[in-house]
């Protein structure tokens, strides 16, 4: 029993975090939103040179043969960043479910770009920019994508009409895409979240009000301590649930389902208290805050929210 | 105690109904945030005058019906049941109106009464500065003495409606000497004069509901100070007050907004969630515990016991309320509540605008403190 | 529409306040605790001699011939006090219930006591000390008691058997006594709760650490605030109740049922709050604070709990 | 990261788990806070000890097994799974123990850990005073030196097991012109000496769990000092950081509550109410995620990474989730759960000692102070 990352794993998202620092800081998240793509080319390079859009596919078809394991702190990562665009979709659904059909060479390299459409929503996420649409048992190309005004502009959402259909298994190794996306998406939350309580706490220790930094007033304290709390008692649970997704363990979808509802409600609640620590300016469009609350407003119901989620795990604790 | 309508309460209720149902429009009018929005509000504002509906407990003699505050009441249950629009000039008509009837001069009230119930002139709010927020007291905006004149100058920010207002109305320091919550005055201000910039800001969701005022040797009258010189601090606060205490928050809002998250979930919800339910009957039990406690404390107010302290608890309740009411929507709406356009889209504006509730007016942390050393009697602790 | 008390029933209430400052201060609760009894005949009498025991009974068979808006004050200043004994049962149910019948002329007398048996229980409150019982559609006299070790020693509960039965209705003015009860409990659970708030407040004001009184601090002052917040906002719904009761209003039940989910829910809160001021001071037997605390917690399930009148709510409201 | 059991993991699990099937009582002992309960335990330990079971982490010399943290945890889950007796040496074993590991000299490891290991004494401790509790730098009891011996002065309070227990440990201020966290000694001190008295004070449930301890002229050797002389708190602080980090609590204690509580539910819940499932799920979640992070912390341990102020994280999470899962059972349990006796006592007597455990080693409120000062890092406040 080891419950640790070796030190490749970290150093690797050190590394993703390094070159997310540098190429995509808030100010590109922004822009990508203010644009209207909800999507930055080339960032996407960026993240295909270093080898995180391929880590889940093998290395024998040019990806970087990790397990879920490897790319649990990738997924968290990218959170962290905020990083616009299908990420996620292309990283933990298409390239491993699709890398060894006629899509797999370009996905894997990056040139073409992949998002999912689960069957629990009408709409599809980055549907505009993506050049194939992922679906259970087929893969969509040459669709139309009409905007549906998602609410989080690094996440445009679309309804999609036509296409081509290419019969294809989206199962993530006995993984349905539905299930390997809840996966990635919590710990996708709680990346965001880290950074939503590292966003509040440097306003807390800068902002002055009644001639002190509001962080030093205990309501500012033990806000952001809460939302910490239920940060930190996701991770673990979120982890575990990559090896579980790893090691294609029994308990797999009961793992992932409490990893996706502790995370969805962790990011939720960390979008409250870092904003009322903003106070008004939390509230307005020129707040980085907003780009990461967004995020998580739409994550957290996406690929199951909480309820659904915790009533999976219902199913196999209570029964 | 006889919480049964009088007849003469009846009357008035039905007399409300029957004209809103002639009156409203029977197409939302676009945001009061938005140049046509907002023209299309003053509009109805006026319409709303000439029936004597847009200030029913104002004096006759300025507009109003000379409602009592349960009258007034009953005609919000009304208003939000007709679904009529917004009140764009709820800065001038709610806060700023009763603090002029209170402390204003005679001039002052026929000057400034009957544009506000008309909304001829429509009032935006300038409270807060970028340093004092949650700090009031913290004001630097100040107010020179020129002869006849003050001379303003400073920065105020989330003014309320002030994009598209006539006039605003704010605190200012006009003692320079004095410290924290002496030496303020209260002024009112055209917003078209020399030396003034409005600067919108962006919302959450984009729009322009609030904005930045710049003052720049802004000369106005000494007739527009209202009460005192130096004790603005007073007058503000019974306005912050009554904003906390009744008139912001009205309960028929929050009826309103639980009842149309029953029929939400009784079209959406699913019925075999317990859980679900419970959570839309405890927000229904909040709506309708903050109604009784408003009628509580009208009675109150009307037998002569003035509302204090206990305003903080209000504003708590009701912010907190709204967030919950719209989290509960937003989890039945499932996915199509990542949506900002759409059939469902009232819920999400909803969600985003209730997020300000607890900032806003004083943060709930600061009404927090207010309970605990008022009504607690609790130590200082700042 | 007028929301507020007479000066008449202010003034009785207030009367009743000053009776139990000095005839019930927490000394005389906990004796009555430690000697074992769960009641204080002498402070029966002088309940009896104001009038408080006899409210709800015709002025024509020796009573105040007061409605549940009368009675509805003393409820709650009883809780402030923490009174012991069957005082809510023989006042809101026993008296009403049973005024014109054999049992009513010592039971107004207050010569006689009565308890409360309701059929959600297999436990009677106070049987120990109680002359009869009071059922639905019956009323016992001389059965056996039980001590079953209830928590609250101004509230003992025994088990019943035995007894002679003359068949009579329990009915109070249309009300289920089990509702008539469900009332009065959510009154005198707003009394206790005003007073944890008040004994948590003189100890916050007093009791230093840091160099400081501990209700300097935020996050006891928040503490304390969130749970007068319940309270207050259990209040108007509770005297709604009380007026729809007294008017057989066609919505008694809900709120009735409304009443008592919120004040047991302020009451638990409150509770946990203020024991939370107390520190470990408020673990202890010595401190006055867990009388009212138990009494919170054995009140709170009685008469159904928040869950049972918050889903009896929900029919009225979701259907 | 491989989350399973190697077979060596197994097989200790499995040795445990028959040596604790063949031994535990097969009915629970009286509570430890009666004198018969006590001795009792005293026996149970006596029996573990013998078996090698009483400290699995110690080293082989001192009684225990050498067992690394994840093997300590593996005991821990077949103890609880085995219904075992609580642990009456608590503070002795998991508190006292390591501290005198990590600093004490040969001759106190010597004199002190076996007899610890085997429960021949058993240890109270002495951190609070009536007015240093939350504040625990307030502490005001002496330690003045005397040529080879310690007189102590003072009153402890919330010493925990000290109503039977045979020794204390506590700290001192040794320094009387130091201030706060400087000065202070930890001291060991047997509480049969002249000048000790003991008072016990009776909890909630009326039982006795903890005492004070008045200090009168009370001489001990010198040789009882643990650690540097004026750098007690340094010493106490790391026991207390071990009892807030892991071992006070650990998860296996909850894990099996919550499979109790899920029994409950299967027993006596109403099926068709999904927010009671879904309640017990939440605290069956958070017990595993408990587990989850305990594990993680734990390895982090063992590849060298020292626990800080996460630990306050942790001491939060169990306290409140305690409580959580407590009132979920109570709501089950229903009118029954106004009972002190009865089949069900022990959720009820479960429930009243949860409610200490966000008071007890630091209220949460300070807990929420350290995170924010030394996690996130904000300016400090008091």
């Amino acid at each position: 029993m080891k419950f640790s990352f070796t030190d490749d794993q970290r150093l690797f998202a050190e590394g993703l975090r390094e070159l997310l620092a540098n190429e995509c800081p808030a100010s590109v998240v922004r822009e990508v939103w203010e644009n209207g793509t909800g999507h930055s080319p080339e960032l996407w390079s960026h993240l295909s040179g270093m080898g995180v859009l391929s880590m889940l596919a093998p290395e024998s078809a040019g990806g970087m043969g990790g397990s879920f394991v490897d790319a649990i702190l990738l997924f968290q990562e990218l959170g962290r960043a905020a990083v616009p665009g299908p990420v996620l979709e292309h990283m933990a659904v298409a390239v491993p479910a699709l890398a060894s059909t006629r899509f797999g060479a370009p996905l894997i390299a990056g040139d073409s770009v992949a998002t999912l459409w689960v069957d629990d929503s009408p709409y599809v996420a980055h549907a505009g920019v993506a050049d194939v649409i992922v679906r259970k048992d087929h893969v969509l190309e040459s669709f139309d994508a009409t905007d549906a005004h998602g609410m989080d502009g690094g996440r445009r959402l679309f309804t999609v009409t036509g296409g081509d259909r290419t019969n294809a298994d989206a199962n993530v190794g006995g993984l349905d895409p539905f299930d390997a996306m809840a996966l990635a998406s919590a710990a996708y939350l709680i990346g965001l979240s880290e950074r939503m309580i590292e966003i509040a706490a440097e306003y807390a220790r800068v902002r002055e009000q009644f001639g002190k930094p509001i962080g030093s007033f205990q309501a500012v304290k033990h806000l952001m301590s809460d939302a910490l709390l239920k940060v930190e008692f996701a991770k673990a649970p979120t982890y575990r649930a990559a090896f579980s997704a790893s090691t294609g363990a029994d308990t797999s979808v009961r793992d992932i389902s409490m990893a996706k509802a502790l995370a969805s409600e962790a990011a939720y609640r960390t979008s409250r208290s870092t904003m009322q620590v903003h106070g008004g300016i939390g509230y307005t469009w020129e707040a980085d805050l907003q780009l990461w609350m967004k995020k998580a407003w739409a994550l957290m119901r996406s690929y199951g929210d909480a309820n659904f989620h915790r009533r999976r795990v219902s199913g196999f604790v209570l029964a | 105690m006889d919480l049964r309508e009088t007849a003469d309460e009846i009357a008035f209720r039905l007399e409300a109904r029957t004209w809103l149902e002639a009156n409203v429009p029977s197409e939302p009018l676009p945001s009061f945030d938005t140049a046509e929005g907002f023209a299309l509000h003053r509009q109805w504002e006026k319409k709303l005058y000439d029936g004597r509906w847009s200030a029913v407990s104002w004096p006759e003699q300025y507009g109003g019906r000379g409602a009592d505050y349960i009258k007034w009441l009953i005609f919000e249950e009304e208003y939000y049941r007709a679904g009529a629009p917004g009140r764009v000039n709820q800065n001038g008509i709610f806060l700023l109106g009763p603090t002029i009837m209170e402390v204003g001069t005679d001039a002052q009230k026929e000057k400034f009464l009957p544009t506000m119930a008309s909304s001829e002139i429509v009032w935006g709010q300038a409270w807060s500065e970028p340093n004092a927020g949650s700090d009031l007291a913290g004001i630097k905006s100040k107010a020179l003495r020129d002869g006849d004149d003050w001379i303003l100058n400073g920065q105020k920010i989330w003014a309320s409606r002030a994009v598209w207002a006539d006039w605003c109305f704010g605190i200012f320091r006009t003692d320079p000497e004095a410290e924290r919550h002496r030496g303020l005055t209260f002024i009112l201000c055209p917003l078209n004069l020399p030396g003034i910039t409005v600067r919108p800001i962006a919302q959450l969701d984009g729009d322009t509901g609030f904005a930045e005022i710049f003052f720049d040797d802004v000369r106005v009258p000494v007739e527009n100070t209202l009460g005192e010189v130096d004790k603005g601090w007073g007058v503000a606060m019974a306005t912050a007050g009554f904003e906390r205490g009744v008139s912001l928050r009205s309960p028929a809002r929050f009826s309103e907004a639980v009842n149309r998250l029953v029929a939400l979930w009784q079209r959406l919800g699913d019925k075999s969630d317990t859980a679900l339910a419970d959570a839309v009957t405890d927000v229904w039990m909040q709506a309708e515990g903050y109604r009784l406690h408003t009628y509580q404390t009208v009675t109150g107010m009307l037998e002569g016991r003035p509302i204090g302290a206990e305003a903080s608890l209000n504003k708590i309740f009701w912010s907190e309320m709204d967030v919950r009411i719209h989290e509960i929507a937003l989890q039945i709406i499932g996915p199509e509540a990542e949506r900002m356009e759409g059939p469902l889209e009232r819920w999400v504006d909803g969600f985003l605008f209730s997020l300000s509730g607890p900032i806003y007016a004083g943060t709930n942390e600061i009404q927090r403190n207010i309970i605990a050393d008022r009504v607690l009697q609790l130590p200082k602790g700042m």
